[in-house]
């Protein structure tokens, strides 16, 4: 009976999208750039005329991340990303206050190999998602999934040492972070006027040291979502904290 | 300036996440800040381009007179919650996350930003109906959410693809409204599944009906008056009526539904959220009735919300402490639960009289009948399950054995000063009237909306 | 369509990456929503979202492909399994 | 064509949202649903013959598929996550409640104590 009704709903909701939906959309591939406010993200031309941007020789841009995306999720819709933030700390806050009743930790057999193999790649991997994180203007990547490799290398920690635990200085670094973030937008809304304004000058495309305030937000982002993340799963492993 | 609504609550969330003591404090502290913000120094038509983004590149807030009483009157919830709900200190945090949304949610005039406000809010509503041992509830509560969630994001998408931009008012400007129309559907169920109409119910009784003191008021009166905020904005001021028939008939299907379950039911919670789904299923047919253009009946569904609002308010509250027992201990409860249950009714003299005869006038006039029959008939079974309750509980035999609970001081206060003012309004409507009416008069405005939010050029 | 040879040989190279990937997607989707075990889904789950990583690339979306592999397949998948592990290890006692 | 992988996607994951009575088979439901939305979202700014857009010494000149979508997508997965650890929280509390994560043994649960 459940599967029919399953079938039923899936079949209208098909039809809805198939049949009403994609007709409306353009076709696959061919897609109008020029109508879209995307045009103007990719050469920077939102508050001026427009220019090309040429890698490594324009300077002085309204905004100046080689990585289009990371310009937008930082710079042009940057309270979108507060938000997103956001979400990640409710759910990371609701984990810790949902934290189970009766104690029931998950446990792990230790093993050698897994054990030495950890101390050798651990710092690697820390390495490797503050790369990600500190040249998310530059190459694809980011505060977001730099900050979740980093906690995947506390999970490797994890499954390898059955008695670690992620302590109370997750909650600490995810407090600076944070309330780095918003202060960094404060900071914008003291100098420019208008909350998350980048205050920085932008530089050259494609250096290291570019993009005004891009970097700050994104190992600020990176530093809070690896301490969100790496508590979570602490928290949903261990049940009990206290 | 207005995004200090949204930074500082945000702020305050994140320095405090490590000092969960401090909440107590703070809460009130960020509402009484918002309040006063509000009153004192932002006041309507203001625009701020997030970022110095000029509004169709960047996300815009904009805080207009349709937005206005309702950031008031949600920030004033809030500020009532904190001082008269008992919570685990953690759960501050939360709320202080929730009114940062709330005041986004209301704010925004972006698409994608409305998306992410939503899911913060959903995210909270699910942590907050989890309490007291009630996690099934709250993951079928998630399932659902989610699913609106989904279906707004596709929504919000498609409007990108449609008009270019996210911006709300350039996107509702520029997009055909065949195309908006579609979009419009998807977006208009997952608000509908906020709502808590489409599903005709089936799952936010388990929710509100949890026994806590924060689940229910925070999820019955803040949340829906949110929601019904955004409702408004979509489907009168941009996007335009979309499919309001069918809406109308599922509005006045779930009306029947709640109240015909309210009345069956045994206990008092499972009543009041019954109660509190059928006040929000009224608004939502007097909406859809009303969703042409007719601003007299948007002003009276607006009033009629008010009242809903504060009621299910004061409702849950008393139900949250006293949990069934009776009143001959608590008397200042007893009479606002009484107070209420009048105006809930529709008794003269009270604002809920005003908001029924100004409904149902607003009706007639537009020629339709069998919304105003439906709510004749909503209203008579209304009044007979509420006398029940009242009467039940002002006579309830206490047992000696069972200890005495009473209502802390601020509960007292609160439940009192909100159950009295419906009494005011009851005698002088027009002080919430001059308001709906200037949100009814503004709401289907779309060239004002549009001028303002691209104030800063194209 | 006129002709299925046609059809066949007017392919491109990315319509037959969508043809092979988004086939070899559809039936780890039924097979996770099917499973008779949990565990056998959540693994289905995270070959999925390691599938989508390849659609994202052949999208040009490195930036959502490289969270996508470090959140969906990575991190998603070992939430769920330690939350199907706590749940088994009550299911004993 | 890419459209159609994601809606059938879409359909799986409803289908199974609506017919299975595991809770956990819900939630995995769920998490399909999702990578299909990202996969359709991503998918609207795709421009034939575009380049990723980011500017590097392979393309130092703009030609490049719609970056939005894909700025829209990463916040969408990431809220994802958030959602689905709230949910296999909520989990572990439903089996230590009722002792079960099957919707119909809940039920008998419940009118057992009923």
């Amino acid at each position: 009976m459940r599967r029919i009704w399953a079938l039923l709903i899936t079949a209208v909701f098909v039809y809805f999208l198939i049949g009403i939906y994609l007709p409306t959309l353009p076709e696959f591939g061919n897609i109008d750039m020029f109508r879209r406010v995307s045009f103007d993200y990719i050469s920077k031309s939102t508050t001026r005329e427009y220019q090309p941007v040429e890698f490594k020789h324009s300077k002085g841009l309204e905004e100046g991340s080689a990585n289009v995306v990371t310009s937008i999720v930082v710079n042009y819709r940057s309270f979108d990303t507060l938000g997103e933030v956001t979400v990640l700390f409710t759910a990371a806050l609701g984990v810790g206050i949902l934290a189970s009743i009766r104690k029931r930790r998950v446990e792990f057999e230790e093993h050698r190999v897994l054990s030495v193999a950890t101390g050798i790649v651990f710092p690697l991997i820390l390495l490797f998602g503050a790369y990600i994180f500190i040249h998310g203007h530059l190459t694809p990547g980011g505060g977001f999934p730099g900050g979740t490799v980093i906690a995947l290398g506390v999970l490797l920690l994890m499954l390898a040492k059955n008695e670690f635990k992620v302590t109370d200085v997750a909650k600490y670094t995810e407090q600076i972070a944070g309330s780095g973030y918003v202060l960094v937008g404060l900071i914008g809304m003291a100098i420019a006027g208008v909350f998350l304004a980048n205050f920085f000058p932008t530089g050259i495309v494609g250096e290291l040291f570019s993009a005004g305030v891009v970097p700050i937000v994104y190992t600020l982002i990176g530093f809070k979502v690896g301490a969100e993340l790496s508590s979570l799963v602490s928290e949903l492993r261990e049940g009990d904290r206290a | 300036m207005i995004t200090l609504l949204v930074a500082v609550p945000l702020a305050f969330a994140f320095a405090t996440v490590a000092f969960p003591k401090l909440n107590k404090y703070v809460f009130p502290l960020v509402t009484l800040f918002n309040l006063t913000l509000l009153i004192g120094y932002v006041h309507p038509t203001q625009v701020v381009e997030v970022g110095k983004w000029p509004a169709l590149y960047g996300i815009v807030l904009l805080l207009d007179n349709v937005n206005y009483p309702f950031l008031i009157l949600v920030n004033l919830i809030l500020l009532a919650v904190s001082i008269s709900a008992t919570f685990q200190d953690k759960l501050g945090t939360l709320l202080i996350v929730l009114t940062a949304a709330l005041n986004g949610l209301l704010l925004t005039g972006d698409f994608f930003n409305a998306f992410v406000f939503l899911e913060i809010i959903s995210a909270v509503a699910y942590i907050l109906s989890a309490q007291n041992k009630n996690s099934y509830a709250a993951f079928k509560y998630l399932i659902f959410g989610a699913i609106a969630g989904t279906l707004y994001l596709i929504g919000a998408v498609s409007m990108y693809v449609y008009a270019g931009t996210l911006n709300m008012g350039y996107a509702g400007f520029i997009a055909s409204h065949e195309y908006l129309e579609i979009a419009g559907i998807l977006m208009l169920i997952a608000l509908l599944i906020e709502l808590k109409v489409l599903p005709l119910g089936l799952w936010a009784p388990d929710v509100y009906s949890n026994g806590s003191t924060l689940t229910p008021v925070i999820l019955g009166s803040a949340i829906t008056l949110t929601m019904f905020y955004f409702y408004a904005r979509l489907f009168f001021n941009i996007i335009g009526p979309v499919n309001t028939n069918l809406v109308y008939v599922l509005a006045i299907v779930s009306l029947i539904f709640a109240q015909l379950a309210a009345m069956k039911q045994r206990t008092l919670g499972r009543t009041l959220s019954y109660l509190a789904i059928a006040g929000a299923s009224t608004v939502m047919a007097a909406f859809s009735a009303g969703a042409m253009g007719d601003e007299k009946l948007i002003s009276a569904a607006l009033l009629y919300l008010f009242n809903d609002i504060i009621a299910v308010f004061v409702l849950f509250i008393i139900f949250g402490y006293l949990n069934g027992k009776g009143f001959k201990d608590n008397t200042v409860a007893g009479i606002a639960f009484s107070l209420v249950s009048i105006s809930l009714i529709g008794f003269p003299l009270t604002a809920g009289f005003w908001a029924k005869i100004n409904l149902l006038t607003a009706l007639f006039e537009a020629g339709d009948y069998i919304l105003p029959a439906v709510l004749l008939a909503a209203a008579v079974i209304q009044a007979g399950y509420l006398i029940k309750w009242n009467v039940d509980l002002w006579y309830v035999d206490n047992d000696s054995e069972t200890e005495e609970i009473y209502l802390p001081f601020g509960a007292q206060l609160v439940v009192l000063l909100f159950a009295l003012a419906l009494v005011v309004i009851g005698f002088m409507p027009d002080l919430i009237k001059a308001y709906t009416d200037k949100i009814a008069s503004h709401i289907f405005d779309f060239k004002t909306y549009f001028d303002t939010i691209l104030k800063g050029g194209m | 369509m006129t002709n299925i040879f046609e059809f066949f040989s007017n392919l491109q190279l990315i319509d037959w990456v969508f043809y092979f990937v988004g086939g070899l997607m559809i039936v780890f989707s039924l097979f996770a929503v099917e499973a008779k075990k949990v565990f056998d889904s959540i693994l289905a789950l995270s070959a999925l979202s390691l599938l989508s990583v390849l659609l994202f690339i052949v999208l040009k979306a490195p930036d959502v492909a490289i969270t996508e592999a470090a959140v969906g397949s990575g991190l998603a998948s070992a939430v769920m399994i330690f939350a199907l592990f706590r749940i088994k290890a009550g299911e004993k006692k | 064509m890419i459209y159609y992988i994601a809606f059938i996607l879409i359909g799986v994951g409803l289908y199974g949202i609506v017919s299975q009575k595991n809770l956990f088979k819900q939630l995995v439901s769920l998490t399909i649903i999702d990578t299909a939305v990202n996969i359709f979202i991503v998918s609207l700014g795709y421009l034939d013959g575009a380049e990723a857009p980011i500017y590097s010494y392979v393309t130092p000149v703009a030609n490049f598929v719609d970056p939005l979508p894909q700025a829209l997508v990463l916040t969408a997965i990431v809220i994802g996550v958030g959602i689905l650890a709230l949910a296999s929280m909520l989990l572990i509390h439903i089996n230590e409640e009722h002792g079960s994560v099957d919707v119909e043994e809940i039920r008998a649960a419940k009118e057992v104590i009923e």
